[in-house]
């Protein structure tokens, strides 16, 4: 069975997402059980496929049986092996999380709710594992119109900010397709790999240019990288809890691997760093897009939205760490994606589960968190001490892969962005703290114990999967070491140093 | 030398965090206390259990996880280390039982988290001694900074909340502001992080960067509070006194100080610097905190702020004394912290007993109390007398080394600097002592009766006093430890 | 400058679908009405299906489908007598994505205007500011 | 905003012109994209899945797995706007307008209250509704051609141009038709919502269940040469029957899909008045 591991990842979901429907219409309790063992399997048959490829190496799964590049193929490396595994249960952990919150929220539409949701991760998946072009293009429209779904199921402004993401979206995907276009035209491929087999006599042409600046900046569009940023932070923070725990760790990252792969696989680093020569310019785009996310974040006084700039700030990590054009910025690059969407899912599992009990993530409806709901709050520290790069947290290591691969490519102002963005980090995170810790302040000096107030926890099926996660955190950290030399190292072609 | 890989170091760190769950799940106060002297006991046996190995000159190594190539997280035990978390985990059990008395009879709230948060400290206190690398010390430097936040800011209220925002700003900021990049930069020019008696710069002529980055480990480690990154120590006095006097006398203070001492013995090398001339730019830094610090002190009226400036002067003599690069001068320097850390973690506790038993705070609403509570006011004594650096207390040892130091490396003026600031250590500390005991009745603001605060609180007062004393007669432990340390 | 004319000529059918493109694009972009909007997408999206087929003609090619059915379909067949199917195939699947697309941003503009009663962008951002 | 679109679209517009220079002209046989792929797929299509469509071909075997999704992506479109728009609670409508068929005499019956349902009033959607008895004859006559229509071009798609999509699509209208011409509640009672659901589901699950089949058959995803022992014919023929069972799934699945977007947002979800 193993041989099908690549096949399973995105097969299973889309049945389950199938059955799911069907099931919607039958009954409606039905549908989280479906859910979650659909999402399973795929979990299962990621982390299965990142051990197969840590121990074969690249792994080719032939859809319908055709060779590439007549048909489509999956390619598994190191590299979407370690994103697979990533995306895969951290969408497992939430869909066990939400539940409640889901339930709470709109309990008439969970069976399309469920639908869509496990078609996103369908879509998210496939994007991941695929070794196609073009099928990266089809993934990338469901995973987009999933979204626009699940984010208007929000209410309020809900509808208009995913109007507006899609607009964004569309646009963002359709240049994507353009590119792919080019390269077709300039290639006559399709497939990946075979594509950046002919490039290389093709590096002078403008036409060859063309195409990877268009798919580049459709790309940033869709990981919202300043300045195309503008959709994100409505969009993701009027969504439902549940869709914006799934889409806030995962739609960036996803789209952040996306790049790495043009500029890795189809394009080389060859061509992306050394013949096209922008990476100083991209890279002091992310440092202004770093700057701008946190300064963004520090006017917003709701915590839901404060973390969408936080967000856009680590999207600028990523990219920055990616164009720094060595070996190490990349290592920080890929290593973020999995840190960055573990210890978002963490913030904001955190997120949904404050939400569902005090029904507002303005600032004010924070006060007295830390009494009220330690057990939230505790994995919420640990979320945003990852948020900060506090060690042993995984944010810690690859901030400091990035800022290691800012010093040996000489871009100290990128160094400077990260550490401006950690300091505003403590000082965004320790605001909410102040307020949950404080407020209200009492009067007296704070003698005896008068009236504690009633811990007032979310249910324990929200809890489990938040301190599951704010414990990989920790781990992940731990194990950086055997991440970078056994994964990422492999993920990054011989020739990047 | 001889390594033994052992979990030990492991144990030592993890014993107290290990049994927070414990602490913070356990519903009556006595299970909850119970289980923090076990933990402390346990703490302290482990540690000393190691002392044998490390006197014969073995270093007890292990590897947590490798995480960067070159800076794992990683214990070390070496005879610095072992001498500091000696010091740290011993008074951790003085302390608790401090703490037991004054939170009890103060009925302050929230003890559950107060007990659990300092059991983390203590962690991390100990962390940062058995780390073997730059690495492993930021992380424990870190999350000690994250554990007495909330202790810090017991107290929950406007005035808490404005220290709590200072100290974090300058902890936190200083240590990623300005050590996390000197790290970073270090490790990319040198390839590790491990410490090591030569350094990791053995080799590297890059003049300018290194002083630069001396500079910025020097003054990043902002727990160690050299002016004019000092003014955190003031405001964070809003904690509880048992706080105040275990992280801001003992474990935070001296971590930053320990960790300075680690940046210069350990990623510099003497060589190093004495080479580039570069402890004297640190000798004069300190000096000029040294002097400072005590006149500011003595302008204080509350005990707990000059306590605080006391502890600020206190803590650059230690970088003043590893500063001075002479064997002397650094063995001074390292016993240092374990003499003053006696010395001031008592008179911290007697500021709190005096707060207990009577609500005063201020110096000068202290006159005539040594006929109210004369067991405090005689451990007091003993404390400043440890703190001014006279016999018959330990505190004379490292003086008097400090001393020999600056005359070992002639450096006349850092001599000048050390007996005129022991005189502006008893000017400010004797007139307290002398007050208290020496005064009309009708000055006396107390009436004569003796009453003491509870028995939790003075028994470890009067314990860490005695321990001052028997280390003028016993220092040889800690002698021997920081002859090690130099490698001697 | 007759080379210039001939380069025109011979590529005409990228220009024209850079001018709809940009079109689309300007509308999605400038435009205040969101409906509006959303044509300038489906314009814009034309303009990438134009290119894609476009790329598939070929000078006297025929439609990609083989003369015989079953039985006598083992002829030669020449790669040169037959239009390129593949960026047919791939704009079938472009069209759908298109469709699909519409119809969630048709829905959403529904809602949007079940909530503001317009579907001017100016006034709901006002309407945005009073709230 | 209008400069900064006109910039936008200029500067875009600028480096597509740019780019096209090294483009090969227009319909050159000689240009990569005709010359690399396609002539093995011209040529080898035939002898590899006995389909003489090669867009079908290529579209429903050698690209499968696009194709596959982009029915997922017409389904999610279908799940996504009636995620959106149904309105679980109905808003009861302010009035209710009823015809007398035989007359054409309208009847409005103010909130709440409603005829019982009869022979001689049909309900109308508002009270300007022609009385269309020509438009609706016709319609009503062309239906089953037009559906007839739609099963022929899914079940030609091997030999013309067609197939799933295009009928799937064809078929859609012809329902929609009905709502046009009609009104909404007549089509909604001819195909309901849950039928409409539950085809668009089942019309994906076709296709990936042939694709799952083939994969528990033992090979690979979608490899329909593994369906040989299951059809009882060679595998190169399987794959021609696996290419229609595929695109019937595709036409069930865009047909409901077609219905129930259309319903759902002609009706802002209410699944009562129309257009």
């Amino acid at each position: 069975m193993s041989l099908q591991y690549p096949g399973l990842i995105v097969v299973v979901p889309l049945l389950s997402a199938l059955v799911i429907s069907i099931a919607g219409w039958v009954n409606k309790r039905w549908c989280f059980p479906i859910a979650v063992a659909g999402l399973s399997v795929a979990a299962y048959s990621s982390v299965g496929l990142l051990f197969r490829v840590l121990d074969e190496g690249v792994i080719v799964y032939k859809l319908g049986g055709w060779d590439p590049p007549m048909g489509i193929a999956y390619y598994v490396d190191h590299l979407n092996g370690l994103v697979l595994a990533v995306v895969s249960v951290v969408a497992l952990l939430n869909a066990i999380a939400s539940k409640n919150s889901i339930e709470q929220e709109f309990p008439e539409r969970i069976g399309p709710f469920y639908t869509l949701y496990v078609l996103m991760v369908t879509g998210l998946l496939g994007i991941v594992v695929t070794g196609d072009a073009f099928n990266l293009y089809v993934l990338l429209e469901i995973a987009a119109l999933t979204g626009y779904g699940l984010i208007a199921m929000g209410g309020g402004r809900g509808p208009l900010s995913a109007l507006n993401y899609l607009y964004m979206g569309t646009i963002g995907a359709c240049f994507y397709l353009l590119g792919i276009g080019y390269l077709y035209i300039m290639t006559g491929s399709l497939n990946m790999v075979d594509i950046a087999r002919i490039l290389p006599d093709l590096y002078q042409s403008k036409a060859v240019m063309a195409a990877f600046i268009i798919c580049m900046v459709g790309v940033w569009l869709k990981m919202a990288f300043f300045p195309l940023h503008a959709w994100l932070p409505n969009a993701y923070t009027f969504a439902p809890s549940a869709s914006s725990s799934l889409i806030a760790p995962l739609v960036t990252k996803v789209m952040i691997y996306v790049m790495i792969r043009l500029i890795l696989t189809i394009f080389t680093p060859e061509f992306s760093f050394n013949i096209l020569a922008v990476s100083k310019p991209i890279v002091w785009l992310s440092v202004i897009a770093i700057f701008m996310g946190a300064i963004l974040a520090l006017s917003e006084r709701n915590l839901k939205k404060m973390l969408t700039f936080i967000i856009i700030a680590e999207v600028g990590y990523m990219v920055g760490g990616a164009w720094l054009g060595n070996r190490v910025g990349m290592t920080g690059a890929i290593l973020h994606i999995a840190n960055d969407a573990l210890m978002t899912l963490c913030v904001f599992l955190a997120v949904g589960n404050i939400v569902y009990k005090v029904k507002g993530a303005e600032f004010e409806n924070l006060q007295g968190l830390f009494r009220k709901m330690p057990f939230t709050m505790g994995a919420f520290v640990i979320g945003a001490m990852s948020m900060i790069g506090v060690p042993p947290t995984c944010g810690f290591f690859s901030k400091w892969y990035l800022i290691s691969g800012a010093i040996q490519a000489g871009q100290y102002g990128f160094m400077v962005a990260l550490l401006f963005s950690s300091l505003v980090n403590v000082v965004l995170f320790f605001r909410v703290f102040e307020i949950c810790y404080y407020e209200p302040f009492s009067d007296h000096h704070g003698h005896g114990d008068h009236h504690p107030e009633p811990i007032d926890e979310a249910p324990v099926t929200m809890l489990v999967p938040l301190f599951i996660v704010a414990a990989i955190l920790v781990l992940v950290g731990l194990y950086t070491g055997d991440i970078v030399n056994h994964i990422v190292e492999f993920a990054i072609p011989k020739g990047l140093v | 030398m001889e390594t033994i890989v052992s979990i030990k170091p492991l144990l030592a760190v993890s014993v107290s965090l290990l049994v927070t769950p414990i602490l913070a799940s356990s519903r009556a106060p006595n299970v909850r206390e119970a289980w923090t002297f076990m933990a402390a006991v346990a703490k302290v046996l482990i540690v000393a259990s190691m002392v044998p190995a490390v006197l014969k000159g073995a270093e007890i190594v292990y590897t947590v996880a490798e995480v960067v190539p070159g800076a794992a997280i990683k214990f070390r035990v070496d005879a610095l280390g072992m001498l500091f978390a000696l010091v740290s985990s011993s008074l951790w059990i003085v302390t608790s039982a401090y703490s037991i008395g004054y939170m009890r009879g103060l009925k302050e709230h929230s003890q559950t988290r107060y007990f659990v948060f300092f059991a983390l400290a203590l962690s991390a206190t100990v962390g940062v001694a058995f780390s073997a690398n730059l690495l492993t010390l930021y992380l424990f430097y870190e999350m000690l900074s994250f554990a007495t936040y909330p202790l810090v800011t017991h107290h929950q209220d406007h005035e808490a909340r404005s220290s709590g925002r200072k100290y974090l700003l300058y902890i936190v900021g200083t240590s990623i502001g300005i050590v996390l990049p000197a790290m970073l930069i270090c490790y990319n020019m040198t390839g590790t992080l491990e410490f090591s008696m030569q350094g990791i710069f053995a080799g590297t002529e890059h003049k300018a960067t290194i002083t630069v980055l001396l500079l910025m480990l020097v003054l990043g480690f902002a727990k160690v509070a050299i002016m004019p990154l000092h003014s955190w120590l003031p405001a964070a006095m809003v904690a509880p006194t048992p706080v105040s006097a275990l992280l801001h006398a003992v474990a935070v203070v001296k971590v930053g100080a320990f960790s300075v001492l680690r940046v210069l013995t350990g990623v510099f090398g003497v060589n190093l610097l004495t080479n580039l001339h570069l402890g004297t730019v640190i000798c004069y830094i300190a000096s000029f905190t040294v002097i400072v610090a005590s006149l500011i002190a003595l302008s204080q009226d509350g005990l707990k702020r000059r306590l605080a400036f006391s502890t600020i002067g206190q803590l650059s003599y230690i970088v003043l004394g590893v500063a001075l690069l002479s064997p002397k001068g650094m063995i001074g320097g390292m016993t240092h912290i374990a003499m003053h850390a006696f010395g001031k973690i008592t008179l911290f506790f007697c500021a709190g007993a005096i707060a207990v038993a009577t609500g005063k705070k201020y110096i000068s609403e202290m006159v005539g109390i040594g006929k109210r509570m004369p067991v405090t006011m005689v451990a007091f004594f003993i404390g400043s007398l440890s703190v001014i650096g006279l016999p018959p207390t330990g505190g004379f040892f490292s003086k008097w080394y400090l001393v020999l130091g600056t005359l070992q490396a002639d450096q006349m003026p850092m001599l000048i600097v050390l007996l005129g600031s022991s005189l502006l250590n008893a000017a400010y500390f004797l007139p307290i002592v002398y007050k208290a005991f020496f005064c009309t009745p009708e000055e006396s603001m107390f009436e004569n009766t003796i009453q003491e605060a509870p028995i939790w609180c003075v028994a470890p007062l009067v314990v860490t006093a005695v321990i001052s004393v028997v280390l003028f007669f016993y220092p040889t432990l800690f002698l021997n430890l920081a002859k090690l340390a130099i490698g001697g | 400058m007759g080379d210039i004319i001939q380069t025109i000529v011979a590529k005409y059918n990228f220009w024209i679908y850079i001018t709809l493109m940009m079109i689309g694009l300007y509308a999605m972009i400038a435009k205040n009405n969101l409906v509006k909007k959303i044509v300038g997408m489906n314009i814009f999206q034309t303009a990438i299906i134009l290119f894609y087929v476009s790329i598939g003609a070929k000078r006297g090619a025929t439609i990609p489908i083989l003369e015989h059915g079953h039985g006598g379909g083992h002829n030669v067949v020449h790669a040169i007598d037959y239009a390129n199917p593949l960026p047919h195939v791939l704009m079938l699947t472009a069209i759908v994505v298109a469709v699909a697309t519409l119809g969630v941003a048709l829905a959403l503009a529904i809602r949007v205007y079940d909530r503001y009663s317009t579907l001017e962008e100016d006034e709901i951002l006002s309407q945005i500011r009073e709230e | 905003m209008k400069v900064i679109g006109l910039i936008i679209a200029v500067l875009t517009g600028g480096l597509l012109i740019y780019a096209a220079g090294d483009f090969p002209a227009w319909s050159d046989p000689a240009s990569p994209a005709s010359t690399y792929l396609s002539p093995h797929f011209i040529e080898k299509t035939m002898e590899e899945t006995s389909v003489p469509n090669i867009v079908t071909a290529v579209l429903a075997d050698y690209r499968g797995f696009d194709t596959m999704f982009e029915t997922t992506v017409i389904f999610s479109a279908g799940v996504a706007c009636f995620l959106l728009l149904r309105a679980f609670r109905r808003k009861q409508p302010e009035a209710r307008h009823y015809r007398h068929v035989l007359t054409g005499v309208t009847v409005r019956i103010k909130e709440g209250t409603k005829l019982p349902p009869s022979e001689d009033f049909e309900r109308i959607d508002s009270l300007w509704t022609p009385h269309d008895l020509i438009i609706k004859t016709v319609c009503r006559l062309l239906i089953p051609f037009i559906q007839i229509f739609a099963l022929y071009v899914i079940a030609h798609g091997h030999h013309s141009p067609g197939g799933g999509f295009q009928g799937g699509v064809i078929l859609g209208a012809s329902i929609i038709v009905l709502a046009i011409s009609q009104d909404l509640r007549t089509a909604v009672k001819r195909m309901g919502e849950k039928l409409d659901a539950l085809l668009c589901a089942v019309g994906v699950l076709i296709y990936a269940g042939t694709g799952a089949l083939c994969l528990l058959l033992g090979l690979n995803f979608l490899d329909y040469s593994a369906l040989a022992s299951v059809l009882h014919v060679d595998p190169i023929t399987a794959r021609s029957h696996g290419i229609l069972i595929v695109e019937i799934g595709v036409g069930v699945a865009v047909m409901a899909t077609m219905i129930w977007i259309y319903n759902n947002v002609s009706s802002k979800g209410e699944y009562d008045q129309g257009l």
